[in-house]
């Protein structure tokens, strides 16, 4: 394991004062969280000396829970991994189940997916935006993050029927086409949004106390982030150019011109940066799509019962917190034999401690608000 | 002692006493009704609007449901300290109302003048730093005697904060109390009034350095790390019921005292803007009392607006970046305006 | 000069003032807040609601129950002669205490008989009233209806 | 009445659902190329079907390891090979450091237990290549109560995935420097992803709770159900 050198860094005055150390107990009530994580923090006054995560509480099952459906029938349990990125996880479960069958998406059918997918990313890093600035203390823009995330859960209401949870797709292709008038109200959207986005910047990007708490804060660097396993924003933060839908392509993302941000320093700077940026090429994607939507079939053929060969696949898409990935393994049945979900908030959980050492207590919550965690992820 | 030496000095203060406190108690428990709408406001919401008309009868709402739950003390704590704890935090508050000059004096027709001022101290301003710095205690004893780590980081870090901004604050009211020439507020209202200048402008750095360190004495926004709800939720974690109301309405009257010192100090208290106030005076008292009243109160809400413009605005600072803008920014700079005020005095306003 | 105008916006406390005007700006705009029990909100046609049952056209074919993933459907057939003319079950139990509200059943349904409804309000004292049977699944039919699998185009809000 | 199995009004119903038990004793997936005479009659095992793939790190490894190292049968063309577990942390670092292959990212680590087979577990890799864009799924055999080589000094990240797999399946993970209790609770027993650990409830009934919060059960047949309904409509 990496250690960060300021780790080291003691204050001179223990010493002679002959101080203790406090272990603080963050978690797993406590309004920074972002859930129900606990971190033992072992603290020399407000510095950080070392920290243990503990996860667990929000463990359900979920895997366990799915060997005992069908195929189809474990779909609307993988939104609750990630209850703010639901469309994702749903799109991560039916595309692995799409490759162990060897299934062919219909064209149109990807490309709506490729929109619902990008609207929830969107509506996923705005509520990470909004509650890491109330973290640090910015407390307009939640609200303001919120109310656009509004407007597209009002999008997935119209046309998936739910607004959090809304069992996307299923597995073949999607459900319906988009009803009437909903692509006019999403341009309008994406009209609005990038000068959304501006005010949001507007109020942290440039502000000399948002650059001091997060600059040269929780700082990893590129070769420790691979070693991690970190991915994401995440990991793009420390300037590693590795996005799925750039490096895998899926989902006919190929067809798609967008860039991919980076960081440099890996700080809690950089990954905001690289979200807000990533929120950016999102709407740049879903524009893209609506123009050259291409017509034709909703779903490929599958039967109403599945039955996939006996084998295993591993399917990984972006999410909006990582690289999800699915590896599943089917004995011929009409039942998962297993199903394994690599969900990025748990691996990115990992990088904390690193992340920490060295910073003060109040850099603590900077860096758990910038790793964007949700628990229902992290513990399944 | 006859009727009169004792409606002298007991029974007169003790009216007026009571007849301050409840616009104060009003005002600050409508501050909070209005932080929460304008913030609201700010951040594209309603705010409270259910409870009564606009939401107004709100502050009673809220009060009435503190006022009934139920008193919890936690076991590690020390009972005693952790009882007694909330009043330092209250009274100080409250107390340096008492120097406030709300307007003119008021001259009855026989002759007598009642000034409209609780304790028209000669060192009001002292006074008031002294009581500012009491408060402190109420956040020490709060956090030492909860037996929690969290409320202990809060008042650790408050303590320190304090330290760092008191001298700042108490440096740029020393260069107030140099361009006015005394320490009782009526009598820096009067200077101002006399310069036909607001404080403002020939101390407008004392009045940058002056803001700052209100915002910090009142733990708010960038510098609320006392309580910084994300992050140690606060000298207060342990405090339930009434004794956490204490501590929310001490914080109330803090802002509210904070915001009519730096109105009386630097924008001319109760002195009615582009009028002649003497003139005004002399042909309307009462109207100009009414007046000034209104006007001191419009000045004030100017305070809390900015106040409250700032939380919703900015985010927080972190602990040791407060310590250094309090220590290497603001102290120098306070400092060297009391050099420029001084000079200013004995050149230009003699 | 780059750096003087550096100097200047920070001596000013520019981008402090530049997020005080950005939220300024929404001082006087209309508000978002919805202000529920007052309004009603509009929902979309397709809002997944309350599970409704149309049992005059249900063929007891038990797809919905075999598609639940929380097995909240249960569904009686009629006995082999009645059955032969007369397909309606014999008792239909939701358990919308369970349901995921995920539209599998809708999904499965060879008859567009069960469906959503545009009901959301569900919260009750007792948890029994989420138990609903054969009496009680048919929708009111002056709620407007409608049906995922037959519907192409519908409006949406806004 | 209670039959409805026959009942013409369920044309597309799955043939009779397993249970748990009966699924985990017999998982015999209807596959169709037939299995070899030669195995005699018993549960068969689980054996991925469709062809094997190759790719640069592949050969790569073929080349370095030769026959120890066996490319595994993917359905959906993913390169897949089966190692030793003697050879395992070898082939671990010698796909991170080789230049070929430099598998620098280890995208998921996890296990799967299979009753059937011989060795009843298989811990998979998935290890993908940010040079090359390539990636690879490695997989280990290993026996009940085997412990598998860490690869924690290979990659720092597979420390949690490897305490999950340690947590929900028992595999032990040899070296690992810190192998405890990741997502379950501390004073949890047993290990909840083996195929005979049960699922809570049953599936195939109508579930719901009573006003203590306990489940009920809807029996096949009606009139029961109906006692039950009624019973705790009533009883509430």
């Amino acid at each position: 394991m990496a250690v960060n050198e300021q780790a080291e860094k003691v204050s001179p005055l223990r010493e002679i004062m002959e101080t203790r150390e406090i272990e603080l107990n963050l978690g797993p009530q406590h309004p920074a969280t972002h859930g129900v994580y606990r971190a033992l923090v072992r603290l020399d006054g407000e510095r950080v000396l070392g920290m243990e995560s503990v996860i667990g509480y929000l463990h359900r099952g979920i895997e366990k829970w799915a060997e005992y459906r069908t195929w189809q029938q474990a779909t609307p349990i993988f939104d609750r991994l990630d209850y703010v990125g639901a469309v994702l996880n749903c799109h991560g479960y039916v595309g692995a189940v799409e490759k162990l069958l060897n299934v062919e998406v219909p064209k149109r059918a990807q490309y709506i997916r490729v929109i619902l997918d990008e609207l929830q990313r969107i509506a996923s890093h705005l509520v990470w935006l909004g509650t890491h600035g109330l973290d640090i203390g910015a407390q307009s823009v939640l609200f303001y993050a919120i109310r656009e995330r509004e407007a597209i859960m009002d999008l997935f209401e119209a046309m998936l029927g739910q607004r959090l949870l809304p069992n996307a797709y299923p597995i073949g292709g999607v459900r319906f086409d988009f009803p009437k008038g909903w692509v006019e109200v999403c341009r309008q959207f994406l009209e609005i949004f990038p000068k959304r986005i501006d005010e949001y910047e507007g109020l942290l990007t440039g502000n000399r106390i948002w650059r001091q708490r997060t600059i040269g804060v929780g700082v990893i660097s590129a070769k420790d982030a691979i070693a991690l396993s970190l991915s994401g924003p995440t990991l793009r933060g420390s300037g590693v150019n590795f996005d799925v839908r750039k490096a895998i392509p899926y989902s006919s993302y190929e067809d798609f011109d967008f860039e991919i941000p980076l960081g440099q320093n890996g700080d809690v700077f950089d990954r905001y940066l690289c979200r807000v940026r990533e929120m950016r090429q999102s709407v740049r994607i879903i524009k893209q799509a609506l123009d050259g939507m291409p017509e034709g079939e909703l779903r490929g053929k599958v039967g109403k019962i599945i039955r996939p060969p006996a084998g295993e696949a591993y399917y990984t898409i972006e999410a909006a917190k990582g690289q999800l990935g699915f590896y599943i393994v089917s004995d011929g049945s009409d039942k998962p034999f297993r199903v394994h979900v690599k969900s990025p908030s748990f691996v990115n959980l990992q990088g904390i401690e690193t992340m920490c050492k060295g910073n003060l207590i109040a850099d603590v919550v900077a860096v758990i608000g910038s790793l964007d965690i949700v628990l229902g992820e992290v513990d399944r | 002692m006859d009727f009169a030496t004792i409606m002298q000095y007991a029974g007169w203060p003790l009216i007026k006493i009571v007849i301050l406190l409840i616009p104060v108690f009003t005002v600050v428990a409508y501050m909070v009704w209005f932080e929460r709408r304008l913030l609201a406001f700010f951040q594209s919401r309603l705010g409270p609007n259910r409870v009564g008309p606009l939401g107004l009868i709100q502050p009673i709402a809220d009060g009435l449901k503190l006022f009934l739950k139920e008193d919890l003390v936690p076991m590690n704590s020390r009972p005693f300290l952790f009882k007694i704890a909330p009043i330092f935090a209250f009274f100080p508050a409250f107390v340096g109302f008492a120097i406030v000059s709300w307007a003119l004096p008021w001259v009855t027709p026989s002759g007598k003048v009642h000034p409209f001022v609780v304790a028209d101290v000669d060192l009001g301003i002292l006074f008031v730093l002294a009581l500012s710095s009491l408060s402190i205690f109420g956040i020490i004893l709060a956090g030492w005697s909860s037996g929690s780590k969290y409320p202990l980081f809060g008042s650790l870090r408050s303590a320190s904060q304090m330290l760092a901004y008191e001298v700042p604050m108490t440096l740029s009211v020393v260069a107030v109390v140099l361009l006015a020439g005394s320490f009782r507020l009526s009598d820096i209202v009067a200077a101002q009034e006399k310069l036909g200048w607001y404080y403002l402008f020939p101390g407008i750095l004392a009045f940058g350095v002056y803001l700052v360190s209100a915002v910090a004495e009142s733990n708010r926004v960038p510098f609320d790390l006392p309580e910084g709800e994300s992050e140690i939720i606060g000298f207060h974690t342990e405090y339930s019921g009434m004794r956490f109301a204490w501590y929310f309405v001490g914080e109330y009257a803090n802002v509210t005292l904070i915001s009519v010192l730096g109105t009386t100090m630097f924008l001319g208290g109760y002195d009615i803007p582009f009028v002649n106030d003497a003139a005004l005076y002399a042909a309307h008292p009462e109207l100009t009392s009414v007046l000034g009243v209104c006007a001191f109160a419009a000045k004030a809400a100017l305070f809390a607006v900015f106040f409250i413009w700032i939380r919703a605005t900015w985010p927080r600072y972190r602990y040791d970046q407060l310590l250094k803008i309090g220590w290497i920014v603001l102290l120098p700079i306070a400092l060297a305006n009391l050099v420029l005020v001084a000079l200013l005095k004995l050149w230009l306003l003699r | 000069m780059n750096a003087a105008a550096r100097f200047i916006k920070m001596v000013t406390f520019w981008e402090l003032l530049k997020g005080m005007a950005i939220t300024s700006r929404f001082v006087a705009k209309p508000k978002v807040t919805e202000l529920y029990p007052d309004v009603r909100p509009v929902l979309p046609y397709r809002t997944k609601g309350r599970l409704h049952v149309e049992i005059e056209t249900c063929i007891s074919c038990r797809m919905c129950e075999k598609a639940c993933p929380e097995g909240c459907i249960k569904v009686f057939q009629p006995s082999k002669e009645v059955f032969k003319t007369d397909k309606r079950p014999v008792e239909f139990y939701i358990s919308q205490e369970h349901c995921l509200h995920c539209g599998m059943c809708v999904d499965a349904c060879p008859t567009g008989s069960i469906h959503h409804s545009q009901e959301f309000e569900m919260a009750i004292y007792n948890p029994d009233d989420l138990l609903f049977d054969k009496e009680t699944l048919p929708y009111d039919l002056d709620i407007k209806r409608f049906r995922w699998n037959f519907i192409e185009n519908v409006p949406v809000k806004k | 009445m209670s039959d409805e199995k026959e009942q013409p009004g369920s044309p597309a119903a799955p043939p009779a659902e397993q249970s748990p038990a009966e699924a985990q004793a017999k998982p015999a997936p209807p596959k169709p190329p037939a299995p070899k005479p030669a195995v005699p009659a018993g549960p068969k095992k689980w054996e991925s079907t469709g062809e094997v793939a190759e790719n640069g790190a592949t050969a790569a490894l073929k080349a370095k390891f030769g026959e120890a190292v066996a490319g595994v049968k993917s359905p959906c063309k993913e390169a897949v090979v089966m190692v030793p577990k003697a050879k395992l942390a070898e082939i671990l670092s010698f796909l991170r450091d080789d230049a070929a292959c430099s598998m620098d990212y280890l995208s998921d680590l996890t296990g799967a237990h299979f009753p059937v087979n011989d060795k009843k577990f298989e811990v998979a890799y998935h290890l993908y290549s940010l040079a090359h864009k390539h990636s690879l799924r490695v997989k280990v055999q290993l026996d009940d109560g085997e412990s598998c080589p860490t690869a924690t000094a290979v990659w720092p990240g597979a420390d949690w995935m490897e305490r999950e797999a340690h947590d929900l399946l028992g595999i032990v993970f040899e070296g690992h420097p810190d192998l405890k209790v990741i997502l379950l609770p501390e004073e949890f027993e047993g290990h909840p992803l083996r195929k005979e650990f049960p699922l809570g409830g049953k599936q195939e009934e109508m579930i719901r709770s009573n006003k203590y919060g306990k489940p009920v059960y809807l029996p096949e047949d009606i009139e029961e159900a109906r006692k039950i309904i009624e019973e705790h409509r009533h009883g509430s």
